[in-house]
Parts: C-alpha cells; structure tokens; sequence
C-alpha cells in the first residue's frame, strides 16, 4: 500500500468539503483509478472528475500515470487567476 | 554579461510595489521594460454584464510558484535577450482597482521581444499557474471558471 | 462609460511613480494595463559598445507637454477601448537604471490593444515629442542624436 | 516688421551660444528665408540650418511657411527623448 496526501482547490475544495485528505492505496493505482476511487467514495465529487485537473508532486499528471508513493496529489479545476 | 539575470516569481498578500519590483530587475545594461498589470474590476461589461465587490483569490502556492518559475523559463528560452523578469500573483481578498498580478520583463532595448515576453507571461500564467478566484458581487459569489487544459510536460 | 477617461502627460524633475501613475488612470471597468518604462544603460553594447556615466535631459517643455497630448489623442484613434493613458518624460541629469521616461494605458481586458498601444506611445514618443539627452562618459559628453523628421501635420 | 522670439534647444543652442533671441523680421519672410537669415548672421549655424527642424508656435513648421507676427520659433535637431 502507498501512503498519498490529497490537496484540494476552488470549487473541488469546496465539493469535497475539506482541504484534504491522507488515503492509503494499492501501491500501482494509476490516476485514472484514484479518479474512479475518489468518485465511488465521495458521491458530490463524481461529477468533478471528468474535468478536473490533477497534479502529482506539483506537477500536471494524466490518467495513465502510476500515483508514486508518498505522493503530494491535488485536484482542482482549470485555474482562473491573473 | 556577468550579471546575473534577476528573476522573481511570488505569491504575495501584500501590495503589488510597481517600483521595487522594477527596481530589482534592472540592470546596468537595461533601458527597456514592459510591464503588464491586472486589477479587479468593479464593473465588467465584456460577457454578462455585471458588478463586483471584491474578488477572494486563492492558490496552490508551492507549485504556483514553481510554475511561475517555468514560465520565466520559457520566457528566456523564447526570448534570450530578456535581462529580468518579475512574476507576481497577489492573493486574498481584493476589492476594485486593486492589482492583482504583474508581469514585467526587462532588455537593453525596446525593440528585442520585450512587449511580447510579458504578454506571454500573463497569457501563461492565466493557463498553467495554479491561482483560483471567487467573485463576490450583488448577486452572490461564484468561481471564475479557467478553461485551459494543461498537457503532458506543461 | 459615464466616467472621464484619464490622460496624463507631463514633463517632470521628479521621480517616476509607477505605483501613482497606475491608480490614476485605473477606472472601475479596468481589469488590464501594459506599462513601458525606458531607464538609463549604464552599459550599452548595440552599435558603439560604451558606458554612460549619466544623460542630461533637456525639453522645450510647452511644446513637449502638447505633443505628448497628441501622443494620446492618436493612442485614442487607433484604439478607442484604451480606458486610461500617462505619458511622462523626466528631465535633468539622470544617472544608470533611473527610469526616464513612462507610457501606460489601460482597459477593460488584456487582449483589446493595450500592449501595442504602449508600444505605439513610447515609439511616437521618440519620434515628436521634443526632448534631447546629452550622454556624459569616461570618454567625454555628445549629444544623442534622433533621426526622425516630423512630417506636416505631426 | 514682425516681432518674433527665437527658442533653441540641444546642440542647435551650442552652436548659437544661446538659449533665444528676439529678432524683427519682414512681414513676409518664410521659414526657409528665416533659416538663410540665422545662417548668414551667425556662422556658426549655417552647417545647422540643413537639417534643423523648426517649429511656429510650438507645431512643426516648414520651409514654406510664413512666420507670423509675435510666433515663438523654435530650431533644434532631431528629437532624441525616452
């Protein structure tokens, strides 16, 4: 099992209801799983995970990649600032 | 050139200071700047029309910052003659007329990019840099929903 | 937009305030602004590779403060969304990365014009606004030679 | 005769070794005459006078044009502000 620490952002953020969340998983769960998890375990964030953005280790990452352990991930929406 | 080339990405809660921020990327070889600002608006006509009591900007702030190093990056790789470049994202609670974020490049001359560098620093940073806004206005409050979707290596 | 439309345009001794400039021509509709400022090189390396210890700056201010006014009126021609302009020249002795000479204009949005209304400015600037700077340097002092002739009309 | 003020600015004021002068001119002289005047007068601005840009009451002005009563002119070189 991979220990990961999940941030969460804007209306993610306020979805989820929290800032974020320690989770323990299977150690070769690919983004795309961890997405599926996310929605199956927190019904108000399934609609959010078709167009969310995800970062591993505070870098842009795509659902075919392996989350590593000890990851820092976090899930926002398109960023709005400027 | 055996000056360093200053380079300043910052997520700040504090005023945006146009003249520090200048000050500390010009070199002695410099005689040009281009420098972008945004500011809240109260009133936006563009889009639906409507008022705004302040804006409430939040970030990622360690990844915003390394992101706006990468854009400072790709500023250079673009544009080798740029000398110093500022990239900074106010963040918190901002009411009308306030700046917000500015970008500023620095170059010996004005005819070397340096117009085009900022523009594309702010075009950017809009895309890539994790900072979010929440509008509150008359009306209520609502997320200002960014549409760029990053890429693979972005 | 029932609120006047800022101009600025001045020939000063003082320093240049960016941070003042920028809140006087930002209206509550402007959410963008594009800011050139040109300083003097200490070192320059395009065309005769030289330091400058300082420039001396001299203006037949009346005229100067008249065209800069132009400088805006024709800014406001070509692109009639631009909210707020400043065009200000300093004059005097003026010593290596002292910003001399300011452009910025404002709007509602970033992509409406305003960098290459800047642009526009601080080029126009160069070519009617009468200003002249001698360069003082270990080697001597010469006077900057322009080398645009106005044309009637201008 | 008119009565006309005579401003000049950078290495134009150099070369005349001062800053303005007043000066009675016919009431039809034209820039162009005006500009063989300051050369015949005073020698050391006759190299100047080929390439020096003259204004009328603070706008660019012309070989042809006439310079009317009371005009502030202004000679000096190119302008090189910024």
């Amino acid at each position: 099992m991979n220990k990961i620490k999940i941030l969460f952002f804007a209306t993610i953020r306020d979805r989820a209801g929290t800032k974020s969340m320690e989770l323990d998983i299977s150690a070769d769960m690919t983004i795309a799983q961890l997405k599926d998890k996310l929605g199956a375990d927190h019904p108000n964030l399934k609609e959010s995970m078709k167009s969310v953005l995800i970062t591993i280790n505070r870098e842009y990452a795509f659902d075919e990649a392996v989350v590593p352990p000890n990851a820092e991930i976090a899930l926002f929406p398109p960023v709005s600032g400027g | 050139m055996t000056e360093t080339l200053p380079v300043i990405y910052s997520i700040t809660e504090s005023e945006i200071d146009l003249n520090d921020l200048l000050a500390r990327i010009t070199l002695a070889s410099t005689g040009a700047a281009a420098i972008f600002t945004g500011m809240v608006r109260g009133i936006t006509s563009r889009g639906g029309a409507h008022e705004t009591e302040y804006l409430e900007y939040e970030s990622y702030i360690p990844m915003a910052e390394s992101k706006m190093k990468q854009v400072a990056d790709e500023i250079r790789e673009k544009w080798p003659v740029v000398e110093g470049i500022a990239i900074v994202q106010r963040i918190g609670r901002l009411h009308p007329k306030t700046p917000t974020v500015l970008i500023a490049c620095t170059a010996a001359h004005r005819d070397t990019g340096v117009f085009e560098a900022a523009r594309y620093g702010i075009d950017r940073l809009k895309e890539i840099v994790p900072v979010w806004k929440k509008e509150v206005g008359p009306d209520g409050q609502e997320w200002v929903e960014g549409n760029y979707i990053p890429k693979p290596g972005e």
